[in-house]
């Protein structure tokens, strides 16, 4: 198996650039850095923050598994964040102008985010990278998440209801109070199922076993994933089994948002080479059989 | 935008003219930028630099924040000649903004070969990166020395008619000697500078927080000490000196202009505001219209210096 | 400061046990801040550096702020050494903690006959600081060369048998040679470092910020290029490396411990926080408590390498 | 005249040192920085705002013509102030811990004190520098002040009076409305002359009349002024002629504030030499006929 790393997959085209008579007028921005102005920023349990924010038009197309890389403001006690820090799209209104996201308190800028109030400013930058592609001949899919890939997930629900898509959910996290999106599911139609570190439901057997059932069941026609490489790993082996499509969104510190600065990379191996692709500009969103741990 | 029309934001970098004095500093410009700003905007494109054989970067994390900048060590991963003239030179060339190529290699004549083979319609400069390390001198980089600079300059005069900017490092203590010999071997201008050799310790794992242990660090906390070179080095030289270093807002640029830049190279910021570079534009306008600055040029080395206030270095290294 | 109890908080520098290794950077220090904290917590104290020549100092504005640190361009004002002598050591001696005099001059000759003249009780170390102008080099700071530092602390070392640091400047490419000529010409320590020079100016008055034109930059933006010259310098020699470059709290302190300091100096922070000294020897203290480690001792140069961490400079100026 | 700058004439000694056995116990600090508690902040005219502290006990030891170092927080837009300010004493209550400060809004940082708010923090350090001196034997003072050295002066309305001292205070401003102090001066029964330069009365001919009468009738023993070179300048020719002591409080751009960092130094003649003194150590007050413009 040949190692190139950094060997990008031709990257996307840019949109074609303007002719030369009329440049500025024709050239229109795709992404936008925008102050959003918050309408809501509150805990949903014990570790998840859910904000909400009226933005732009542009950032109000965002699409699920798309990404935003947002200014953090400094959080008590100083230190002010510096890069811009990656968020998933969580839910988006197109004519309301409304984007929301679900976040967790890590560090320095998540701990700034915690601090904005109803009518505070957020500088939004998207919406960003490649999405899940929901392919249209699918009739249902199969989502499973934990940690902040139930974030990252959920807006696929309203999504695949809006194709006439079924959803089956597979929702994990250490205690049952952590679990998040599980409403937002149910409401667009979607089957949940909840797996626990607590009730010990949420280990890879178990998932398996619930996703052969799924498959048997006919209700697997792709994958989609985020947040566990235990989970993903057992998706690519029935993936394998079965021949079935699937999607994964992964994560890796980011610097620009916008593939222009290479910090973000991570091997995939393409037809038995490794190569390196960018996780904000050829991603979030892989092929699963793609994907490496 | 109205604004830029009375001015004249026109600069003249040895053969080149550029529409104005703002374009993107090497590995912090791609195509993906396309989606936030018009390149036809710009002064200048400069490229990620690109060496000839392939190369897969440093291992991660590759950066590191910092307070007011980050470290970075991304290397240089590199597709190699052949990717960048049949793939990525295509996405610039629709542009009506000159293409700078920034290039590297280990040796003299890798530079000059590749310099070379990069001298064809679409590149408008060569920009050469002789901060990375000279295998035939231990492994310390071109631009640490005047005459490893010296040398390099000469070997890439030799191999292309195309205007020739080096790119040197602030890592050494020789900034101002190191320009003239760039300037004495041919060069047409000199990029003051890349990053600072830095380095961060996490405290959890007492491991560097970089995969490569060391990195460059760019953005507002350098601005004070880059500027520092470009007034060293703009008085060294008769060629232009492009600023580089820090730049986030038209009030920086302005102040590396005045500090003797004939352009400036915008890079970190462009990760925290996308479109800084458009804003930067339209604000030194600004800046020139308030003052009643007919041309963005005049502002190029016009930093006031009293008789009085030569420099008594003292307990600081000396003012070159 | 009942957590210090528990930890061996004493470090080595040479012939001198320090009660701990925090201690104020030249020119950062003086008897006023006796108003703030108690000298005898501290590990060492540092005079402002000292001429033999009644010195006037830099003209005003001698101060400029920075985002995240200050340029400043005091030089050094001096009253001698008689007066120094008679009025300033007295207020030092009757504290438990070593007082370390930093002293300049423009000739080797000069440092060793200053250094032989302060070589009296109260004195407990010589910091020379070689960042000044060398007249005999055309101006060049000691500390720029190997060869002019070498020179400079043999000359030292002949004149007295107290320790002696030599304080060595950034601003140049060689900084572990020049560690490594203070070491085989007979210094105890190296202090790394001085100030980075630097620039600001006026877009107001297009005026340099400084009276001085240029200035050296310090505090938290210096942080990160301080630090890798400590790391490279405690890997090229076999004396103490004394870090100082931005410290302005615990973590940074043990940063550079890890990185190989074997003590710190913190100078800016103390204009902010008055009282930065102290909290950063009580919040070494809890740093080792919280980590099971006995002995701040134990964090010098603890830093974890792993193989694979080898640095590929790449375009990056090499690792020394 | 013999020029040697930085030539400071002795510092105050510092306070005795703790003995060995007891050190700890013994050292005691005089000048704290300390997070004091915003009670008040607001505009009283155009150009100046007043702001009230509850702050600790070293705080609220401070003396006529001292100083703070204030630690401003970051204004909106950006740019955290690094350096502290120095703030002159507006007023104090050692019972209540209490100090004010009055200050005029002029740049980075005193647009951030502009933004706090009662409740808020805000790190004081002092009480620093030299005060006003108000000897036993001076029965009627005459204090003339302007701009910023409205705020300086304030404290001595109050200091005067309870040592049994008269006061006669030449207020300067360029509009009646931008005065200050004019009240307090007047409550701690100062005689108050204000003198703008719209009304065309705060000319240096002008205020040497009001001068001269005060010294005619036996009602000026000394002079305390800040805040204008040009009416220090017309004290000093006083004084000279009828040889009068004089006190002045002086500014300049300050990084410690606590006499290490030489930046805050201007130039004094004592005795026909030119002395360079620091203004944060051995001022900010100074002998009158000492100062340089
Ligand atoms: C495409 C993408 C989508 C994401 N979506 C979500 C989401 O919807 N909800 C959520 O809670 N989190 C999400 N994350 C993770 C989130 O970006 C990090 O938790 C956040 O950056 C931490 O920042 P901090 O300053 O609080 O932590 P610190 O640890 O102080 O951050 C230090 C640096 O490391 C980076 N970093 C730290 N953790 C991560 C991480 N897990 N992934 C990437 N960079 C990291 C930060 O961006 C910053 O540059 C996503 C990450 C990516 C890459
Ligand atoms: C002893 C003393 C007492 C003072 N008392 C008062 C007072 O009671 N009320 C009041 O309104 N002002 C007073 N000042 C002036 C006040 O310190 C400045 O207005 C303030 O520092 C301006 O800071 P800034 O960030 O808003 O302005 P900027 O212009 O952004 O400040 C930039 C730098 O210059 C310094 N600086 C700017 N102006 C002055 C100045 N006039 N004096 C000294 N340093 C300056 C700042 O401290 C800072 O370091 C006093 C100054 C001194 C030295
Ligand atoms: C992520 C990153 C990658 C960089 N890659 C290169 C490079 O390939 N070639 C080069 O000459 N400089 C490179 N640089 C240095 C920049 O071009 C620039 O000199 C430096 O960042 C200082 O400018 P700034 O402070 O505006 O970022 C890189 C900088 C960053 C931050
Ligand atoms: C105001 C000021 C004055 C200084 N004077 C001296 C000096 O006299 N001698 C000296 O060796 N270093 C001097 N320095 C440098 C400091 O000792 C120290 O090396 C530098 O400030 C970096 O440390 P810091 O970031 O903690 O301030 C001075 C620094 C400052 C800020
Ligand atoms: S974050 Fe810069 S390329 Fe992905
Ligand atoms: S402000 Fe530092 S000595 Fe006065």
């Amino acid at each position: 198996m040949a190692v190139h790393r950094d060997l990008s997959p031709e990257t996307p085209p840019p949109p074609p650039p303007a002719e030369e008579d009329d440049s500025h007028a024709r050239w229109k921005a795709s992404v936008v850095s925008e102050l959003a102005r918050v309408v809501d920023n509150r805990a949903i349990n014990a570790e998840y923050r859910h904000l909400v924010a009226d933005c732009g038009e542009e950032s109000a197309q965002a699409r699920p598994g798309q990404f935003f890389q947002l200014l953090c403001p400094q959080p008590p006690g100083g230190g002010q964040p510096f890069l811009r820090r990656p968020m998933s799209l969580y839910g988006v209104d197109p004519e309301k102008r409304r984007v929301e996201f679900l976040y967790k308190v890590a560090g320095l800028g998540t701990r700034g985010l915690e601090t904005l109030r109803a009518g505070d400013r957020l500088d939004i930058m998207g919406p960003l990278g490649q999405g899940f592609r929901l392919n249209a001949d699918c009739r249902h899919i199969v989502a499973v998440g934990r940690g902040a890939g139930l974030a990252t997930l959920a807006p696929l629900a309203k999504a695949a209801e809006a194709r006439g898509i079924g959803v089956t959910a597979i929702l994990s996290a250490r205690r049952p109070d952590l679990l998040v999106s599980v409403e937002l599911f149910r409401h667009h139609g979607a089957e949940v199922i909840t797996v626990t570190d607590s009730q010990s439901t949420s280990g890879p057997a178990n998932v398996e076993r619930l996703l052969r059932r799924l498959i048997a069941e006919g209700r697997c026609d792709a994958f989609f994933t985020c947040g566990s490489s235990r989970l993903m790993g057992v998706q690519q082996r029935l993936a394998r089994e079965f021949d079935l499509p699937g999607q994964v969104a992964m994560e890796q510190q980011m610097a620009c948002g916008i593939g222009l600065c290479h910090c973000c990379v991570r091997d995939f191996n393409v037809n038995g080479e490794i190569v390196s692709r960018r996780v904000c500009w050829d991603g979030p969103v892989f092929d699963l059989m793609e994907a490496l741990p | 935008m109205s604004e830029t029309r009375d001015i004249d934001m026109s600069v003249r970098i040895g053969g080149l003219t550029l529409r104005n004095p703002v374009m993107p500093a090497s590995g912090t410009f791609a195509e993906g930028l396309e989606s936030v700003i018009d390149f036809n905007r710009l002064g200048a494109m400069v490229t990620k630099t690109i060496t000839r054989e392939l190369r897969a970067g440093n291992p991660l994390p590759r950066v590191v924040e910092q307070p007011g900048g980050m470290i970075n060590a991304i290397g240089i991963p590199s597709k190699g000649v052949p990717y960048f003239i049949e793939r990525t030179l295509p996405c610039y060339t629709p542009y009506d903004t000159p293409l700078v190529v920034s290039i590297s290699a280990p040796t003299a004549e890798g530079f000059a070969s590749l310099a070379a083979e990069l001298s064809i319609p679409g590149v408008a400069a060569i920009e050469a990166n002789i901060s990375c390390p000279n295998i035939e001198e231990d492994g310390k980089a071109f631009a640490m020395r005047a005459e490893s600079t010296e040398n390099v300059t000469r070997h890439l005069r030799a191999a292309t008619n195309l205007p020739l900017w080096m790119k040197l490092t602030p890592n050494t203590g020789d900034m101002p000697e190191v320009a003239r010999a760039a300037e004495a071997a041919g060069a047409d201008a000199v990029v003051v500078a890349n990053t600072i050799l830095s380095m961060a310790i996490d405290l959890k794992t007492f491991k560097p927080c970089l995969g490569n242990i060391m990195g460059g660090l760019s953005g507002p906390a350098v601005k004070p000490i880059v500027l520092r070179h470009v007034f060293q080095c703009a008085r060294a030289v008769g060629i232009p000196v492009i600023g580089c270093g820090g730049i986030s807002c038209a009030d920086d640029a302005a102040e590396y202009l005045l500090a003797g830049a004939s352009a400036v190279q915008v890079g970190t910021a462009t990760f925290v505001k996308p479109a800084v570079m458009v804003d930067i534009i339209d604000g030194l306008a600004t800046f020139c219209q308030r003052r009643d600055i007919p041309r963005v040029a005049d502002l190029i080395g016009a930093t006031v210096i009293e008789e009085a206030d030569e420099p008594d270095v003292s307990w600081l290294s000396p003012a070159s």
